[in-house]
């Protein structure tokens, strides 16, 4: 076998991936300890200082609240991650239970979830959440729930996919041929490397959530005040927008800024470990 | 620039071989630091077939690419001159590139599965090169494929040319591709291992057409890593060896008075049955082995009337294995040998009792195998072991080689009692395999394709197996590297007394390696007996056909 | 199995599917917690308040709510046969009327914003894949940072740039050709990074196929290799994710909708989930059900049509 | 100008005072008229049916129905399809004597007996369920004397009716259309004798007001006579508001709704502004006084105390929209008592004292107060995103930053549309306090809301679940009270028991803000709900 091996463009350029390192660094370190980055209370009020334009003392300006949005944003991650994450994971908890089941149960079971998938899917998820929220009320929680359910059957399909692919692998009859009991090589081979291209793809996916839950809050059906969640920060600006730009223009920024580098995290991670699952 | 003639040569000054149509002289080419092609210098003739011939990583192919002006990219190519038909190739623009490649130069390379767009009509591809050097009218090219098709011997062409790649036979598919490589009759036709990846059988009809079109006058470049292929076609040979040209001359003198050790290490390595009972490897080509004694008493593994019987997606049963059995004793090698499609390898995975036989059973020293529940015969597993064609895809990649063995180890006769003694054990596994210690703790995906073979072995070995299913063990191996498997494995035997059911499509191979022999076509056993009886006394038809086909070194 | 037989039985399971959707929805609604007659009531007279029995019987009496819910969903999956959605509580209209107003707008929106991301999409990809460093990175780049873009801040911006400030386009369009398309955009910018990205990763494994060295050494041009065979076979994996890209833009609508104060299904949709309006609602899920299952039976007839492999199986 | 303190003024004089920021007024006309013209109109919110009982319908209705009864700017109720009326002495009889010749556009006269019938559609027939709560229980009957003469019959004198008939909700629909009609097209394109009729209903989009050339019925307070000028009003629904406000200066709109706080005085500037401050129930917080810790006076009045709601306000609105500290009526409201909303101005200290009087006098952790271990947790409802704008929001986020320096800790709970008109939140176990509004041109509105829920005859409207039976007697005093000034009184009595006991707290006033581009003249509010009338409008050369 004698051919040319070019090895792949890794996505975004190497400074990006440092960037996006750097960024996603920040935002944890916001999340986990907010204290560090900024002092002063996101909830503090100051009537005296409202709707300032970026300054030193305020480097994103103020609301109408006087409120310095640089802190508010600072303190929002722990909520935007924290959705971001926590949907992912509901998502995945869901995906697999499905994914596995449909792979592996037999012919029957498979093609039920397979039809629930395909019912699922033929649902819009921003209705899923509407619906959801509509039960729950608007929340921290429900804003998971939603994203989470919402993003479930696109992940189940795909484990799917993964599952029935490995299991045609030559090392899991290898396995089966060394005498290891079924279980033992779902457990051992087929699992871990069912799974392991997602890895990248539940990172893409912290990115989504996170912008998907941003948009429940924008249209209002977010997180409650005085929560700093970074989709509230947009809803709260859209007024300003003509007249104090930085309230809606600077908490996008920053959204777009994470998703950015998560994602392009997410794809040179897939690059890396080679599994392009779709 | 200059101006390259873009007429293809006149025939008169093709049929003889004397004059030279392409001149290389100390080409270089080098990607990044490394040096890929270091300094080679060769011609082609008219008429003539220059083989290159070099195991993978010698740079035969990135020469051949160079010759077409596609290196690849960052690629830094140098030399003293390229001259095709007296055009200066070294100082030639892509547009001017264009104009050659295809109706100077054609170009085939291996597995036209993916060397044909597998989107588009087989027609449409052939006359590509038509469409694109501006040869006559759709319609005209259209005719022109199917005769082109024709000429290749693609039966009924018109069929074929409205018909996908996926769609044809692999060798009608390698037909195809040459077809649309001498579409316009270019004086040069590159080919690049024209015949790997295909039946005994068919790639003889190719190497055939390729020297047709020789004998019509076309100078041809063939690459390849099979000496014994190489044979049926070359005037002139050269061996090359990490990017240099270690041996060039006259085929016949090559081939059979090799003046280079690599040349003479490459062919002793080609396992023939001149080779049988003899060690490959090393350089003393001719080390008597003393055979090992085979205990003709009750079988170890014995099949009976296995029969295998797929459903097709269109509800139609393909029978796969009809009425198979077969008996393998101890310390021996039985081989199976068939073309693709032959249901060998379908044989031996019910061997393995992994696939289970529609009717027919596996006995395993005598006592039921294949007819066991699952749980039933988990704990005889131990007793036979297993080696497939590609080792890295039966290793979990996240794996050690460590912990592949000590895995094997633990499922074997004698479990490790503790992480040291598995420790140890599995160091002896791989020293008794050529490896070291030192393997352990990488992964097989840094390893060689000959280490990762062996690791295999190791890993067959570890439960301590009475009998080894080798599914096609070398097919994907460097004929040296072959040979080094090959004597690994029949050093094992004697040591150990393990017996083989060994399965390949390479007659060479099997009539190196085995004392018994069953040759399989269409899921049939079309004949078995000793080593010697089936090749010495082929009876059935088949049989003789596939030997005539076996491309032989003596045919130089 | 002939392809006649496949989507014979694709589309039996379609209407299952569709109906199963709507079905849902109809359940998942009346899980929801408060009387649907008291919201009802509160919508016509700006309460929020919680009305007597008495004060709300009229409504029950009229659209049935005391009726077991069986008997309601039996009366509605039989109206479903009949092309009947049932009626809108609050608009007091056939719910394929309300819908059907709104259909068209939606459905112009999603799909122009489907084939802009395309055009986009491949533009960029075919321009910038494997062209070098700089172009390559550029185009990397620029799918990355749309690809996460979301909607509504996109929506937001492009609103205020180009109609606010620069006047380019109408803030109020409704659904005059110009009004389309900011929301149009807002839509397909995303989306042509995501697809940008899907397509590129393809391309760049394509490029690298023996079948496309063979097309060079035949004398084709960079540009035919890439136009006539990589092209086809890269934009496989977008084809798929098209038909679900039509899913999420259903959603993206119901937000660009919003922003741009166009009609459509997305505007009726969130106020009808909000108004209890439990017809409209699960009328609006089985037709945008059914439009994701014509999508997707386009999706595969389109995947058939440029991968003839899939005939074959 | 000079300040007057009769709110019932109010409105004119904010409204004046706005405009006088930018020369002309969009009511007091000028320019050269000029025939037909299109009006685009930016509204907000797009009500189900035209007609109805929510006050997004009475916006619309206004234009298409006529009532028989108008406000004037001074509070009187003036002629509009009833040229003159007569109370009996015993006050519970009402006679209209109708305008001639006027005609519904489906061509059927606008008689005794039509009205008759709307008056029976309303309250009996469901028809408009506000119409009915704001003149029940005292309404009996309608019935026609003579063609043009009608008669309104009531249990026990209810004065406020005369005002209250000159809301949207008292509009009247032509019969024999209604009856002979489907319910879709009486919801979409009801029948009356207006200045413009429903042409078409682009769902989602607009509703096209044509302009009715047969016109003959304005009411008394029109700026000209005759049809409408304009050829038509297209009524667009823009939900957004920095859209809606951009639409004007692009020219898209000629007047827009709701000018966002921020813009506002930007709008001054370059556009004709009015701002209606909106009479009955101001935007203020039902006190949940059966359940939790606002069963004590005490903590209710701490709370009150607790938070500058004043500045609060300013700050959320930019200080457009005015703080109103009067939790039961707004300052437009007839019989408003200036003096009760001065209470409670901020004072933390007396918050603190007044709390730790009340026994919440440990704090835990996070600084809340806490009395026998339970924390001193408020649960505030509030709908978020139609009740409540993000400045709204703004305002309570203020309010609930200086609550928790006093040890209130308020979980801000935003509420759906979904779910508060499913009710989900009008349990007593649900909130703690809630804000809303009711708008209504008469100070009666007090009974709506403050009359005693009680088993048998419940009262949901009762948001703080406060029977007081001194306050009920004193409102239905004061509804039956011929007198105004008397009436007024007992209204403001009513209003200082509220306030005192803080059964509600005072928050800000609704208001309503309209920008006129400087070329549109003549469009004008009505008084009694600041519904635009576009009849009189139009455009300059």
């Amino acid at each position: 076998m004698s051919t040319l091996t070019v090895t792949r463009a890794v996505h975004l350029p190497k400074v990006g991936t440092v960037l996006s390192l750097l960024v996603v660094a920040f935002v944890v370190a916001a999340a986990l300890v907010p204290g560090l980055l900024v002092d002063g209370s996101p909830t503090a009020i100051d009537l005296k200082s409202t709707l300032e334009a970026p300054s030193w003392a305020h480097p994103f300006g103020t609301d109408d609240a006087g409120r310095d949005l640089f802190t508010r944003v600072v303190h929002g991650a722990r909520e935007s991650l924290g959705i971001g994450l926590g949907a992912t994971a509901l998502a995945f908890v869901i995906a697999i239970g499905l994914g596995f089941t449909a792979a592996l149960a037999g012919r029957v079971v498979d093609a039920a979830i397979t039809r629930v998938l395909e019912v699922a899917f033929a649902f819009p998820a921003l209705l899923l959440a509407l619906l959801v929220i509509a039960v729950r009320g608007p929340s921290l929680a429900t804003s998971i729930a939603a994203v989470g359910i919402g993003s479930a059957p696109g992940y189940a399909r795909m484990i799917r996919g993964q599952v029935l692919a490995v299991r045609q692998a030559g090392f899991i009859e290898a396995a089966a041929a060394l005498g290891h009991g079924w279980f033992t090589v779902i457990r051992r081979h087929l699992f871990p490397n069912a799974m392991r291209p997602l890895v990248a793809v539940a990172t893409l996916g912290v990115g989504q959530s996170i912008v998907w839950a941003s948009a429940l809050s924008f249209l209002g059906l977010g997180v409650a005040p005085p929560s700093s969640e970074w989709g509230a920060l947009l809803d709260a600006g859209r007024l300003h927008i003509t007249t104090s730009w930085w309230l809606e223009i600077l908490p996008g920024v920053v959204i777009v800024l994470v998703a950015i580098s998560v994602t392009s995290l997410g794809r040179t991670l897939q690059n890396r470990l080679g599994g392009a699952a779709r | 620039m200059t101006t390259v003639d873009d007429r293809p040569v006149g025939r008169a000054d093709r049929v003889s071989g004397t004059t030279e149509l392409l001149r290389v002289e100390n080409l270089r080419v080098s990607f990044g630091a490394t040096e890929v092609v270091g300094g080679i210098s060769f011609t082609a003739r008219p008429g003539q077939c220059l083989a290159i011939v070099g195991e993978s990583g010698s740079g035969k192919s990135v020469t051949a690419r160079t010759l077409v002006g596609l290196t690849g990219p960052g690629a830094r190519v140098s030399a003293d001159r390229i001259d095709l038909a007296g055009a200066d190739l070294l100082h030639t623009t892509e547009r001017a590139w264009r104009g050659l490649r295809g109706r100077q130069i054609g170009f085939v390379l291996q597995d036209a599965l993916v060397s044909l767009d597998q989107l588009r009509r087989v027609g449409d591809e052939v006359a590509e090169p038509l469409k694109l050097h501006r040869w006559g009218n759709r319609a005209a090219r259209a005719a022109k494929a199917v005769e082109l098709l024709a000429s290749v011997g693609v039966p009924e062409p018109e069929v074929r040319a409205q018909q996908r790649p996926y769609e044809l036979s692999g060798g009608l598919r390698q037909r195809a591709l040459i077809a649309s490589a001498i579409a316009l009759d270019p004086p040069l036709l590159i080919a690049d291992e024209p015949t790997t990846a295909l039946d005994v059988t068919v790639q003889a009809q190719v190497l055939d057409l390729l020297a047709a079109s020789k004998e019509r006058g076309t100078s041809i470049i063939l690459i390849s890593h099979d000496l014994s292929v190489v044979a049926r076609l070359a005037d002139e040979v050269a061996v090359m060896r990490d990017g240099h040209i270690v041996e060039h001359g006259p085929a016949g003198q090559v081939l059979h008075d090799p003046r280079h050790d690599y040349t003479r290490m490459l062919l002793a390595a080609i396992p023939s049955e001149h080779t049988r009972g003899t060690r490959l490897s090393g350089t003393a080509t001719t080390v008597q082995r003393a055979r090992r004694q085979v205990d003709r008493g009750r079988p170890v593994l014995e099949a009976r009337h296995l029969t295998k019987v797929f459903r097709g997606p269109d509800k139609v049963d393909r029978t796969v294995v009809d009425d198979v059995s077969f008996e393998l004793f101890g310390g021996e090698t039985l081989g199976i040998v068939g073309e693709s499609g032959s249901g060998k390898t379908t044989t031996a995975r019910i061997a393995l009792a992994i696939l289970e036989a529609t009717s027919g059973e596996v006995l395993l020293r005598g006592e039921p195998w294949s007819a066991l529940s699952t749980d039933r015969r988990r704990p005889l597993r131990k007793q036979v072991g297993v080696v497939y064609q590609d080792p890295l895809s039966s290793f979990d990649p996240r794996w050690s080689v460590g912990r592949i063995v000590t895995d094997a180890l633990a499922t074997g006769r004698r479990p490790p009692s503790s992480k040291t003694e598995a420790r140890d054990r599995a160091v002896r596994l791989l020293e008794q395999v050529g490896l070291t210690g030192a393997h352990l703790a990488s992964s097989p995906l840094r390893l060689s394709g000959g280490q990762r073979q062996r690791v295999a072995i190791a890993r067959a070995l570890a439960p301590e197996p009475s009998v080894i299913v080798c599914d096609e063990p070398v097919s994907a191996l460097d004929v040296s590297i072959q040979a080094q498997v090959l004597d690994l494995l029949t050093d094992l035997q004697d040591e150990l007394g393990v017996s083989y059911l060994f399965i390949s499509h390479d007659l060479g191979v099997i009539h190196h390696v085995s004392d018994r022999i069953l040759v399989m076509k269409d899921g049939r056993v079309v004949e078995h007996g000793t080593a010697t009886e089936v090749f010495e006394r082929p009876r059935h038809p088949y049989t003789r056909q596939l030997l005539t086909a076996v491309p032989r070194l003596g045919s130089a | 199995m002939s392809r006649l037989r496949r989507i014979a039985v694709k589309a039996v399971t379609s209407v299952v599917v569709i109906v199963a959707a709507a079905s849902v929805t109809f359940f998942a609604q009346l899980a929801v917690p408060g009387d649907r007659a008291n919201t009802l009531m509160n919508l016509q007279t700006g309460q929020d308040k919680k009305w007597s029995v008495d004060e709300l019987a009229p409504l029950n009496e009229r659209f049935g709510f005391d009726d077991p819910v069986i008997v309601q969903y039996l009366d509605y999956v039989t109206g479903l046969f009949h092309g009947d959605l049932g009626t809108s509580y609050t608009q007091k209209r056939p719910v394929t009327e309300v819908i059907g107003g709104q259909l068209l707008p939606s459905l112009t929106l999603t799909g122009a914003a489907l084939l802009v991301a395309w055009a986009l999409a491949l533009g960029i990809t075919l321009l910038t894949v494997k062209r070098g460093r700089f172009l390559t990175s550029l185009g990397t780049t620029w799918e990355a940072l749309t690809a996460s873009l979301p909607h509504y801040w996109v929506g937001v911006v492009l609103l205020v740039v180009f109609a606010v400030q620069l006047r380019v386009f109408p803030i109020i369009g409704g659904t005059s050709a110009l009004g389309t398309v900011l929301p149009v955009l807002t839509l397909a910018i995303p989306l042509a990074g995501f697809l940008g990205q899907v397509t590129r990763d393809e391309f760049e494994q394509v490029l690298q196929q023996p079948f496309v060295t063979t097309a060079r050494t035949r004398g084709m041009s960079d540009l035919g290799v890439r136009v006539q065979h990589v092209l086809r076979h890269a934009i496989l994996p977008a084809i798929t994710l098209s038909g679900w890209a039509l899913g999420a833009l259903v959603s993206g609508a119901v937000i660009a909708e919003n922003i741009f104060g166009r009609p459509g299904i997305g505007q009726v949709l969130v106020t009808a989930v909000n108004t209890r309006d439990l017809p409209t609602v699960s009328g609006i899920v089985l037709v945008v059900a059914a439009i994701y299952v014509v999508a997707n039976l386009l999706v595969d007839l389109a995947y058939a049509i440029v991968d003839p492999r899939l005939r074959a199986a | 100008m000079k300040a007057r303190t009769a709110a019932v003024l109010a409105a004119a004089v904010l409204a004046t005072a706005s405009l006088s920021a930018c020369g002309s007024d969009p009511a007091a006309g000028g320019g050269t008229p000029k025939a037909g013209g299109t009006i685009v109109y930016g509204h907000v919110q797009e009500p189900p049916c035209i007609f109805g009982g929510w006050i997004q319908q009475a916006y619309i209705s206004r234009q298409v129905l006529d009532g028989l009864v108008t406000l004037a700017e001074d509070g009187t109720v003036k002629p509009w399809l009833a040229t003159k009326w007569a109370v009996s002495p015993d006050g519970l009889k009402y006679t209209f004597t109708l305008k001639d010749g006027v005609k519904f556009t489906d061509g059927t006269p606008v008689d005794a007996e039509a009205v008759a019938w709307n008056f029976d559609y309303w309250e009996n027939k469901g028809g408009n369920s506000t119409a009915k709560v704001s003149i029940d229980p005292y309404y009996k009957a309608a019935k026609a004397i003579d063609a043009s003469t009608v008669e309104i019959e009531f249990n026990t004198p209810f004065p406020p009716f005369l005002t209250l008939a000159t809301q949207g909700y008292f509009g009247i629909q032509s019969p024999t259309a209604f009856k002979s009609r489907t319910e879709k097209e009486n919801c979409e394109k009801p029948i009356g004798s207006g200045g413009f009729t429903v042409k078409e209903w682009k769902h989602g989009e607009e509703v096209v007001l044509a302009k009715n050339p047969g016109y003959t019925s304005w009411p008394a307070t029109a700026k000209h006579e005759g049809p409408a000028i304009v050829d038509e009003v297209r009524w667009k629904f823009v939900a957004d508001g920095v859209s809606r406000y951009a639409s004007l200066s692009t020219g898209e709109s000629h007047v827009v709704y709701e000018v966002p706080t921020v813009n506002w005085k930007d709008a001054q500037s370059r556009y004709q502004t009015i701002r209606y401050i909106t009479p009955g129930k101001p935007v203020s917080f039902y006190i949940n006084t059966r359940t939790g810790p606002f069963t004590d006076a005490a903590v209710r009045k701490a709370f009150a105390y607790g938070a500058d709601r004043k500045s609060a306000v300013e700050a959320g609105f930019h200080g457009v929209i005015p703080y109103e500290g009067n939790p039961a009526v707004s300052q437009a409201t007839p019989g408003y008592n200036a003096e009760v909303a001065k209470a409670y101005a901020y004072d933390p200290a007396k918050a603190n004292q007044l709390l730790d009087e009340a026994g919440w006098t440990q704090r835990n952790a996070d600084k809340v107060r806490t009395k026998d271990g339970k924390p001193l947790t408020i649960k505030l409802v509030y709908g978020s995103g139609f009740i409540f704008t993000q400045e709204g929001a703004t305002v309570l986020q203020v309010l609930q930053e200086q609550w928790k320096q006093i040890g209130f800790d308020i979980k801000l709970i935003p509420a759906t549309q979904a779910e508060l008109w499913g009710g989900k939140y009008t349990d007593p176990s649900t909130f703690d306090a809630t804000p809303s509004y009711w708008t209504s041109p008469a100070p009666s509105i007090l009974w709506i809301v403050w009359r005693p829920s009680t088993t048998e005859k419940p009262n949901g409207s009762n948001r703080s679940f406060y029977n007081n039976e001194t306050l009920s007697a004193v409102i239905q005093q004061a509804n039956s009270e011929p007198d105004a000034t008397k009436a007024n009184d007992l209204y403001g009595q009513a209003q200082k028991i509220i306030q005192d006991d803080a059964a509600g707290i005072g928050l800000y006033t609704q208001n309503s803000t309209y920008a006129v581009a400087q070329n549109l003249k003549n469009v004008w509010l009505e008084k009694s709900q600041g519904e635009p009338v576009f009849s009189d409008a139009y455009f300059t050369g």
